[in-house]
């Protein structure tokens, strides 16, 4: 049987994240291929509803991953996306949409092994939740109706 | 439908040794929208350059997707190739290959196709880019430096030196900072007044420099090029047009016992004051918190005997507009106060002083006029402790860090000590000698070696006082770690250097990063240390972190060439990421409703309003409107809109969208 | 009543304002709003406990904006409303009297947001016990039964789009789910559109809301839709400290504490 | 108003005045000191030296009784066992392992958010703030107040004020007409646990402080810990082996200090039970 | 031992990572009995650095960590916040399970073992129990027969010991101890 690979797409920020990415591959440091990077200028740029498509997309996973506080390249995108994060993190727990999903994190341009740490670890982790076919039922409902 | 040209490079062999190129390539031609797919060993080479421009002009491209190293490497040479086949520059975008994905992961299909992925996504992000065009912006040649510390006066300098207009601008009512404070200087020991006087008097005499002292930054807009920047003068309550600085003033003030700034506390100053005989401008300000006239209406001493009645009680703070292209910061740090260490008597032992007070004590400008003599009592020291590290490297007081200059000033006071006082006996608490730079460590030893300083490897645990001694507890522990008890006269302690109080709010009003310990954050730790994150300003000296005069100056002079840089241009490109309100047909106009909730999440205040007219003139509504010049394209607004009416150029809501989309649907 | 009464028709009659919004009989034993040009209609005003529609959403509507500047009757809910509108531009002192309705059925008048802000200060939002512990329990569930309990709640949804249209802080001219560029939230009525337009429309509530419960009273199919503000209340309550709109001061998405503490961003 | 009181064993035997003196100054303030029923020891010094799991549990088996009678706040004059009750209550909230086990063995599940309250902390909140009322004989004399280590340390849990120069107890004293001295050696430690094992230790540190104490002219040193007092008091010899001279200075509880201050008579201090006789002169009016 | 098994273990049972420590040596300046102990406090947290089996032998064996009062100075002012007090705890405990106690510290054990037998039997502390016990072990019989009349004379001794009455829950606590053995 081969192993479960989860389909896990990162949101990042340019100039923390991005780079810090950059680094763990000038560094060499290797990580699963699960994982796939959209580069965002600033997480504070980073809409929730696109977290909500990744999920009806076919998802497993998902990183957002951006600036330290008090490191954003803007001074306070990231201070902003927190606190989005926050209410929609208590929002999506309300509704059963499986929060363990989403990884949030802060790695910054100099972080290359933290970055590949947290791919690591969040696809493992993912992995071990198996893949999101209760999300994917009611995305595939979709495309039930759209087939008849 | 599109034309996109996809371009797989193989990094010489560090994309190629893991990623099956050619195939990556062959998957990108059958593509909906791509026109022209190919790889190549080296895209950024000429030949592969040319590749791409021939290809443009040759299947009409009107996208291109550079897959290859990280766009933060080499998107400019891409889009400049683009932009010299007739494509414009931000309808190419990178797929990042290299960084993200061939030096990441081992050869395998998976590593394949998740080079595919990517591209996949950016061919998708591509179908819906938009030629931009890049932001002119003029430059105000005139650059503002806040500070006038010795990194302030020389940024001032070397900027007016280079033929342009500055103003520097000093809280205090003189110029001459905490250097002016010093006695002399490691590793040299030449006085600090004696070369840091005539640069003062340079400052005022220059004609490319306006000073403004007792005032401060009450506000900063603008950008790069572009600054506005409002002063807020404090009132000196004097003409200083008439005062001539003849001082009599200063002497005849009735109020005298105000404990010296200049001094640290250890000297006094009257209500009228020029905080010190070389101070720069030479001439008064009335302490308004301290003068009688002010807390109870009556005196006016000075007033009376001022020979050209300069004095002007009436004066208000005056707020003074200025157009700058560049700002330099440079407002310097402060040290922790005895206050701050209980283990040290929380400051109620007067003999436990810090540092700069010894240095005012060892300063012939000083309260003892260069004697050392011990505050509480006025008696020479006859055995003196010194503590490094009093609160460096100490997380326990949250300042973890080494404050850099503390070992050398220590050792060049135990010197300054032990040549005052010749049968003295000093002793140096310390954890490392870090003494690194140019006759450092040989001054160290020095103290060690000829001035007999004895230097103890241990932290103090407790200091207090006993029969008018101070007994320090400390410990050797070179000596298997063995308790030491000292009974001395005097404490000096290497207390840390710190920022400035208020240094956070100044970093809010510039909007500049700072640090955990409220220092400000330069660009790039090595390769930007004098710049910050936001363009157009620039970091001199101790605001940065703890550091010493000759590093302060160099950054100083680095600053000033920054700005020299900034100021050869006329113009400046900005990239055109910016955000943008839509607009769309009457009646709506535009969907922005007006909630502004983007103009107050706006890190940089570049979201005003804008009235919608219809064609007879009449406000039909408020909307949001993107300030180009202020925008630096965070998105933070875009992410907040309801109704999805404001977008950033570069990265639109459609792009990312589609991007989410391809990157899931293979 | 009669003092509501007779202030509405002076109102009228001097011309200070040109309708009135407030409650009148409705069908059965129920109220509605009703919306009087007329001083001699006035006598149609009347307020109870059957009044719990939010009139403040009116404010904001074309239609009613046309009349001309209005005075609205306005219980603590449509209070909250109001200043929530102002905090956000779309309401200005000069463009309305309040006819505020204190919880004794006492008509109080304000002359200024700061005056509700300050009277409201007394009646800070606070959620039912019963909601809390129902909001309780279904995080107590299982994650893959809680969504399953909520998938099925949302399934009779047919995108009516009546809880926006009741909601006084839903007043974009163009909601995203009309945008197609990209198209956000799929038009057509089905589990994972209903979940996505629900997620969105909280969302875009979250820190704005004022639990006034207008969308659930509106909702044809009697989706428990208000317990997500409801949630989100606490949750902002939790995390950034005790809410309610204030005039002068940012939402609580558009502004930060540098010191907002979380357990879940590594 | 009812209080949670938990004695401790030393005040029950070696310190028994500071029991008396404490319940006779809560009388006097109207202050109804319930004992925690059927209570235990703390474990002290021997439990942490020796082992680990009695020194939480212990403690613990205290906090559940008081839990069990309703207290919700807990006042607990000695300091060795305001210590234990508190680095208990911390460590039980942050090791949940530990919690667990010693949950196990109490069989109760603690809610561990009982509020304790030492002797200073109990007499500013519910002393001080009537006792310009209540006293009637102000004590006109310079002391020494001496804090230990109890109190105030590890800084990081007990977050005292000025943890190196606490003032708390000494505006107690000005309160009380008496003048405090500043002295550097407030919370120096006294030889705590070694009263028996290594009287000659407690001799040297006691003595140091004493020392300091008379030469700075203290009339008497006042104490909220039974274990400084036994070691300031009754190991007064060993303390004037150490110093090699005689010292006559008196140790007295805050508590005894108020109750003087309140007009209670020496007796009704628990003065008699002092190894160094205890003269304090008082200002009559 | 291994390289660095006290370490390791002192690191899982007390959470103290000893490599934090950078030898400022301010714990050995402020405590008060650094001048009767064989190896300073500074100078055992670099003995734990340093993994060696044979320092961390002479560690156990040492009066040191007998002496130590838990006064907490040292923990109070370390500039890395090290809990040292809880290090000694660990490590009396561990040299009393290894039978390594020094010659010097068996009184304080002695004392300390009777403490908690007193308490074990009774539920509080009997002082005279204590003292009659604890000369029994230490062999220290003539210890303190000074005091003693003057404690009983000012009532400060009682003859017999006061007894709790759920003695059947606190011998659950003495009972099936999770030991801080070596893992």
């Amino acid at each position: 049987m081969t192993e479960f690979e989860p389909k896990i797409v990162a949101f990042v920020c340019n100039w923390c994240t991005y780079a810090g990415a950059d680094l763990t591959g000038t560094s060499r440091i290797k990580y699963a291929q699960n994982v796939k990077i959209i580069r965002f200028p600033c997480t504070g740029r980073i809409d929730f509803m696109l977290l909500l498509k990744a999920f009806g997309e076919g998802a497993d996973g998902i990183i957002v991953s951006g600036c330290h506080p008090n490191d954003c390249h803007y001074t306070s995108g990231n201070f902003h996306a927190r606190r989005r994060w926050i209410m929609f993190r208590g929002l999506l727990d309300l509704l059963g949409i499986d929060v363990r999903r989403i990884q949030y994190s802060w790695v910054s341009a100099a972080e290359g092994a933290k970055w590949a740490d947290v791919v690591n670890t969040t696809v493992t982790a993912i992995r071990e939740l198996g893949p999101y076919t209760d999300y994917a039922k009611v995305a595939n409902y979709l495309e039930k109706e759209a087939n008849v | 439908m599109s034309k996109i040209g996809v371009f797989i490079c193989h990094c010489g062999e560090n994309i190629s040794a893991t990623v099956n190129c050619g195939k990556v390539a062959e998957v990108a031609g059958k593509l909906e929208g791509v026109a022209y797919s190919t790889d190549y060993k080296y895209m950024c080479s000429d030949p592969g350059q040319t590749i791409i421009k021939q290809m443009i002009k040759e299947k009409g491209l009107d996208g291109v997707v550079v897959a290859a190293c990280s766009p933060r490497m080499h998107e400019p040479t891409f889009r400049k190739a683009c932009s010299e086949a007739g494509l414009n520059p931000y309808l190419c975008e990178m797929a990042n290959l290299r960084e993200h994905c061939s030096w990441v992961h081992d050869k395998s299909d998976a590593t394949t196709q998740k080079a595919i992925d990517i591209v996949r996504t950016l061919v998708e992000k591509v179908k819906h880019n938009k030629p931009l065009s890049t932001i002119k912006v003029p430059v105000t040649k005139k650059a503002l430096v806040i500070g006038g510390g010795i990194a302030g006066i020389q940024a001032s300098l070397d900027i007016a030196n280079a033929g342009h207009q500055v103003v520097l601008v000093e809280k205090e009512p003189s110029i001459g900072g905490h250097m002016s404070q010093l006695s002399e200087t490691f590793p040299t020991l030449d006085c600090s007044q004696c070369i840091l006087t005539p640069r003062m008097v340079e400052v005022a005499q220059h004609p490319n420099i306006t000073l403004m002292t007792y005032a401060e930054l009450e506000k900063l807009d603008g950008f790069i090029g572009n600054f506005k920047a409002t002063i807020r003068k404090k009132a000196k309550s004097i003409d200083e047009k008439l005062c001539t600085g003849c001082g009599l003033c200063t002497t005849k003030c009735p109020t005298k016992k105000i404990p010296s700034e200049f001094n640290e506390g250890l000297g006094f100053r009257t209500a009228i004051y020029v905080p010190f005989p070389q101070a720069v401008p030479n001439k008064p300000v009335i302490d308004k918190l301290n003068c009688q006239y002010y807390l109870k209406g009556k005196c006016k001493v000075c007033e009376k005997v001022c020979p050209t009645g300069a004095i002007r009680f009436d004066q208000e703070d005056e707020l003074v507009e200025l157009e700058v292209g560049a700002v330099v910061v440079a407002t310097g740090f402060n040290i922790m106060t005895t206050s701050e260490f209980p283990e040290y008597g929380y400051g109620k032992y007067p003999d436990v002083i810090t540092g700069l007070q010894f240095e005012r004590l060892a300063s012939a400008s000083g309260p003892t006029l260069g004697e050392i003599r011990r505050p509480s009592d006025g008696k020479i020291p006859e055995k003196i402790v010194f503590i490094a590290c009093a609160g460096s490297r100490d997380p326990a007081k949250g300042k973890p860090y080494c404050s850099k200059i503390c070992c050398m000033y220590t050792a060049k006071h135990a010197m300054l000590y032990q040549h005052k006082v010749h049968h003295g006996e000093s002793y140096v608490f310390y954890m490392d000698i870090r003494a690194a730079g140019k006759n450092y460590d040989e001054f160290t030893r020095r103290a060690i070696v000829e001035d007999k300083v004895n230097y103890l490897r241990g932290r103090v645990s407790k200091v207090y006082e006993e029969n008018g001694k101070l007994i320090v507890k400390g410990v050797d522990t070179l000596l298997n770690a063995k308790p030491v008890e000292i009974e001395v006269d005097m404490v000096v302690l290497a207390s840390a250097g710190v920022a400035n109080p208020g240094s956070e709010e100044l970093a809010q009003k510039m909007h500049i990063s700072y640090d955990a310990y409220n220092f400000f954050s330069e660009a790039h730790p090595k390769l930007k240390p004098v710049e910050t994150n936001t363009a157009g300003i620039y970091l001199a000296g101790a605001c940065q972190a703890p550091k010493d005069i000759p590093e302060t100056v160099a950054a100083a002079s680095g600053a000033a060439a920054k700005v020299a840089i900034l100021f050869s241009q006329n113009e400046l490109s900005r990239e055109p990421v910016v955000a943008v309100v839509n607009r769309s047909a009457p009646p709506l106009y535009s969907t922005c409703v007006g909630c502004f909730m983007c103009a107050t999440a706006c890190p940089y205040s570049a979201i005003g309003e804008e009235e919608i007219k219809d064609r007879k003139g009449n406000v039909i509504k408020k909307v949001a409107k993107v300030n180009p010049g202020l925008c630096q394209g965070c998105g933070t607004c875009v992410a907040f809109c309801r109704s999805k009416s404001i977008d950033l150029d570069g990265y639109t809501n459609e792009q990312m969208y589609s991007e989410v989309m391809a990157l899931l649907n293979e | 009543m009669n003092e509501l009464i007779q202030k509405a028709k002076s109102l009228l009659e001097s011309d200070t304002v040109q309708v009135v919004i407030g409650y009148g009989k409705g069908s059965a034993d129920k109220t509605r709003a009703i919306f009087l040009t007329k001083p001699e209609d006035c006598d149609q005003l009347l307020f109870d406990s059957r009044c719990v529609q939010n009139l403040a959403v009116y404010l904001t509507k074309h239609e009613i904006k046309h009349l001309g500047k209005p005075a609205i009757v306005a219980p603590i809910p449509v209070l909250r409303s109001i200043l929530q509108l102002a905090v956000e531009n779309q309401l200005k002192e000069s463009d309305l009297v309040i006819l505020g309705v204190s919880p004794e059925s006492k008509l109080i008048e304000f002359d200024s947001f700061g005056a509700i802000e300050l009277f409201l200060n007394a009646y800070k939002i606070q959620i039912d016990e019963k909601y809390k512990a129902t909001i309780d329990k279904i995080k107590a569930m299982p994650v893959s039964e809680r969504f399953a309990f909520w998938i099925k709640e949302l399934e009779p949804c047919f995108k009516c789009y009546a809880c926006r249209a009741a909601c006084p802080l839903c007043y974009c001219p163009k909601c995203t789910v009309e945008n197609n560029q990209p198209q956000w939230i799929p038009a057509a009525s089905h589990l994972l559109g209903n979940l996505e337009w629900h997620v969105m429309r909280a969302m875009h509530l979250a820190g704005r809301c004022t639990d006034c419960e207008a969308c659930y009273n509106a909702c044809p199919m009697g989706i428990p839709i208000h317990l997500l503000t409801k949630s989100m209340l606490q949750d902002v309550e939790e995390h950034f400290g005790p809410y309610g709109p204030s005039v002068g001061k940012r939402n609580t998405l558009s502004s930060f504490n540098p010191d907002d503490k979380e357990s879940f961003i590594r | 108003m009812k209080l949670g009181f938990y004695p401790g064993c030393s005040l029950t035997g070696s310190s028994r005045e500071y029991n008396e003196s404490i319940l006779a100054i809560s009388k006097v303030a109207g202050i109804e000191l319930a004992e925690i029923p059927d209570w235990n020891c703390c474990g002290a010094t021997a439990a942490h030296n020796l082992n680990h799991e009695l020194s939480v549990s212990l403690p613990a088996r205290n906090l559940a009784l008081a839990e069990l009678a309703e207290m919700e706040e807990l006042v607990v004059p000695c300091a060795a066992c305001f210590n234990r009750l508190v680095m208990t209550q911390r460590e039980l909230n942050e090791n949940e392992s530990l919690l667990a086990i010693v949950s196990e063995k109490l069989q109760f599940k603690l809610k561990n958010n009982i509020k304790i309250l030492n002797v200073i902390q109990f007499l500013e909140k519910y002393v001080l703030p009537q006792l310009d009322e209540l006293v009637k004989k102000p004590l006109n004399q310079d002391v020494a107040c001496y804090y230990g280590c109890l109190l105030v340390r590890p800084q990081k849990v007990m977050k005292a004020d000025r943890f190196e120069d606490p003032m708390s107890m000494d505006l107690i004293m000005q309160k009380l007409g008496a003048k405090a001295i500043d002295w550097p050696f407030k919370t120096e430690c006294c030889g705590a646990g070694f009263s028996v094992s290594k009287t000659e230790i407690v001799g040297e540190l006691s003595g140091k402080i004493v020392r300091n104490a008379v030469d700075r002219g203290a009339k008497a040193i006042v104490v909220a810990c039974p274990m400084c007092h036994s070691n300031l008091d009754m190991r007064r010899p060993a303390i004037e082996s150490y110093l090699k001279r005689k010292v006559d200075v008196p140790v007295i509880y805050i508590t005894q200090a108020i109750a003087l201050a309140m007009g209670l008579t020496p007796k009704q201090a628990g003065l008699q039970r002092h190894f160094v006789p205890v003269n304090l002169s008082v200002t009559q009016n | 031992m291994k390289k660095n098994e006290l370490s390791q273990n002192v690191r899982q049972f007390t959470g103290v990572d000893v490599v934090e420590c950078y030898q400022c040596g301010k714990c050995t300046a402020g405590c008060p009995v650094a001048d009767k102990m064989d190896i300073r406090p500074s100078v055992i947290m670099r003995m734990l650095q340093s993994g060696d089996a044979d320092s961390e032998d002479e560690l156990l064996r040492s009066l040191s960590i007998w002496l130590c009062l838990t006064c907490e100075t040292c923990y109070s002012r370390c500039p890395m916040e090290i809990d040292i007090p809880k290090v000694m705890d660990y490590l009396r405990q561990r040299s009393l399970a290894e039978g390594k106690v020094h010659k010097e510290a068996r009184d304080i054990v002695s004392f300390h073992k009777s403490f908690l037998n007193s308490i074990e039997s009774n539920g509080r502390l009997h002082e005279v129990g204590l003292v009659m016990d604890y000369k029994l072990h230490s062999g220290n019989l003539l210890q303190d027969m000074t005091t003693a009349p003057g404690m009983l004379s000012r009532g400060k001794l009682h003859i017999l010991p006061e007894r709790i009455k759920d003695r059947k829950g606190l011998s659950r606590l003495f009972k099936g101890q999770t030991k801080n053995k070596k893992s």
